[in-house]
């Protein structure tokens, strides 16, 4: 299992049944992939479709129905097309279950930053404040490093998303649920220890007892 | 509605430095005949507010491409490396929005709102020269319309009074921007006679369309 | 011809081809009848609908379909729904080309009352604040006195249901567009002379030169 | 979603006290039943959200025949004088607010906005007891967001997963309700499988419906 699968499959546990969630593009939306059609979940594309289902049979594309990074994807049935108003009012009037999205840093306080390397790499937002702000949870869903360097730090030196506190962040290495008090290291993944965590982490980790490896369910 | 225009009758409207809202999302849902007619018609120093710049080669990214552009109010410009290039060049000066802050000023815009107040935002960068304001002990950007001299629109069909229907994803920010440009052009992938759509598959209604492209031969 | 009717005509005459109308319930909903068809004016109602059409054959009537008043109508080819939302988006965006509504008082002002008389009767403003605040051209359509006592008055003593000056008052006796300067009468009622019109009016009226009989078209 | 309830289990879920959002303009687009059912269950001390009150025999204002409403937030009580007069004698504390402001009110608090500035109502009685904030020279007033515990919404048709569609001008202040509910309760006129309601003509996603009542038999 490469790293990305690990994420994916780990992030998907925290999905329940009947829930509404968000995905961002890249590494985030592989989470669908390991979450059962029956569970009655519904995918939110933010660029305007509740039910966002996997891509379509070979040349049953329609540029009329993309995901939020412009990929073709179908709709599953019950599906409902949202303009971009309705999609921010879901975000941020509380009827959103869970975003994941990906990072740059996360700190101590659970702030994330996501958006813009300040000289460097300027994306934007697109909708990342808005989901960071308003959905009901928030999951980070990042590698742990970026090339060596630790992407969970002390404070963000990256501009921030949101001066929310976000619920749980899953690496390839960890994961890490910040609370008022600090980072609690919750789980290691599978082979790698607390130790392996924290040289990888530049932010200070709180470790209670002992730190249970990840306990990934076998994909159906 | 008087009938509809050529994309080149359409370009023709708009002058040298207008501001055009432009709907769209990763060039899903942009009127792309429309793009094409203005960069044939080599407007320049225009203003784009739009969610994105799409990508070299596709939607607004053209606009960019050809240099008309100077001002872009946009929620991503991250496929668009001649966007961010420009931006660091200071060639075309950009203005981030967050999505949801940018389709509530729009609609504020539209819809006859001075404002509206969000927490979005707060505590980042986007807070910057704006006011903030304190209802029931919770802090909130007041964020401001924004309005343009047009808004170029795609939509799925128009009827012949100007009536709108989107489909899936290409809604977006069409039927959001339709309420805010002083004039308001549509480019329909078809025109259907009056009572095709539906009163309730209407999503814009025709008052607020002034000219609906010609259908694409 | 009666009052009403007379009224009705006059102001239908200011309803130029292509415009969006909004009539209110009562006297201003009969300017409607005097508007013909083929001139492409499309009448909201504000309860949901653009493109109200007239009363629907006997036994076709429809509790989904009905004016502000809750009465039955029908739709014209080209109408669209609207919810609440958008039905005051357009009125308070500039989009509504015209707004016709009942008074309790004018004053020299322009300002119009019409919604409470404190201790008597309170029905509400329900969506007069917004139709007098957003529409592009507010006509009043009343009666020029109420048991003979003048309704255009040099102060409103009833509660405003706006501060913008509205832009036309036709009432049986006269038409007077308020300005800057004051009330200016502007027409007067077939049959009414100047002096009629200002003993039925406790607030100042600017007369300038002759002030013609109002000309009301052939009902076709 | 787990399957359709009946008029009295809806009642059922709403204690006494509790506020209410009620779709319907004079009575058109209420949720009969639902209002029925809470006359017959007795619940007391509601406060009703709605455009209107009806009229006496019809939808709210068979609530307040009843004698179970001890709070109005609505833009017009005209066509009911039960209001009235129970405005006038204290027994029920009336808000009226103008019908724009009221929808945007509702919006806001369905999508998570901290208010909306409107011109309307400025240097009248809505103004009173309001905070008023300056953008570009013209005064707004701050309106903040209506909420409440239930929203009781009718509408033309639902599929299995709660996606409701409306007709004509019995939307109305419907799919905005929709959005303002802690428990969303919906009626109505039948209830079709799953894709009879396409996704370009739902209006709102089911994801918002907490509870659907069952066919009228």
């Amino acid at each position: 299992m490469n790293a990305k699968e690990l994420i994916a499959r780990r992030v998907a546990q925290e999905i329940k049944t009947g829930m509404l969630v968000n995905l961002g593009i890249g590494l985030p939306s592989l989470v669908a992939n390991y979450v059962a059609v029956d569970r009655g979940v519904f995918f939110q594309a933010e660029n305007g479709v509740i039910g966002l289902g996997a891509r379509p049979p070979e040349g049953m594309e329609d540029p009329h129905l993309t995901d939020a990074g412009g990929g073709f994807v179908s709709a599953v049935p019950g599906a409902a097309s949202i303009d971009s108003a309705m999609s921010f009012g879901l975000i941020r009037g509380g009827h959103l279950d869970m975003t994941v999205l990906g990072g740059l840093q996360v700190d101590e306080s659970g702030h994330l930053a996501n958006w813009k390397v300040p000289g460097k790499m300027v994306p934007g937002m697109g909708g990342a404040m808005d989901l960071v702000s308003g959905a009901l949870m928030v999951v980070v869903a990042m590698q742990h490093t970026a090339k060596g360097a630790p992407k969970i730090v002390p404070e963000c030196t990256l501009p921030l998303t949101a001066v929310r506190r976000v619920d749980l962040v899953v690496t390839d290495l960890a994961v890490i649920e910040p609370s008022p008090e600090g980072l609690i290291l919750r789980e290691r993944a599978p082979g790698v220890s607390v130790d392996d965590v924290c040289k990888a982490t530049s932010a200070t980790l709180l470790i209670d007892g002992d730190v249970p490896e990840m306990q990934l369910e076998p994909t159906s | 509605m008087k009938g509809a225009i050529s994309p080149a009758a359409a370009a023709e409207l708009i002058d040298d430095g207008s501001s055009l809202l432009i709907g769209g999302f990763m060039g899903v849902g942009t009127p792309e005949r429309l793009i094409d007619a203005l960069v044939a018609s080599g407007k320049s120093n225009l203003t784009v507010i739009a969610n994105d710049t799409a990508m070299p080669g596709r939607g607004i990214g053209k606009l960019i491409t050809a240099g008309l552009v100077s001002r872009v109010i946009a929620s991503h410009i991250g496929l668009n490396p001649e966007t961010q290039s420009g931006m660091i060049s200071g060639e075309i000066d950009v203005e981030l929005v967050p999505q949801g802050t940018l389709v509530e000023r729009i609609r504020a815009a539209g819809m006859g709102l001075g404002g509206v107040l969000t927490a979005t935002g707060i505590g980042t960068e986007v807070e910057e020269g704006k006011q903030t304001i304190e209802i029931d002990g919770q802090l909130f950007l007041v964020e401001t319309p924004i309005k343009a001299d047009f808004a170029l629109i795609s939509a799925w069909q128009a009827d012949y009074v100007g009536n709108l229907s989107y489909l899936l994803t290409a809604h977006n920010f069409n039927p959001i921007m339709a309420l805010a440009g002083k004039t308001v052009i549509a480019e329909p992938g078809s025109i259907v006679p009056v009572g095709v759509i539906t009163p309730d598959a209407v999503k814009t209604p025709g008052v607020l369309v002034d000219h609906l492209l010609v259908r694409a031969s």
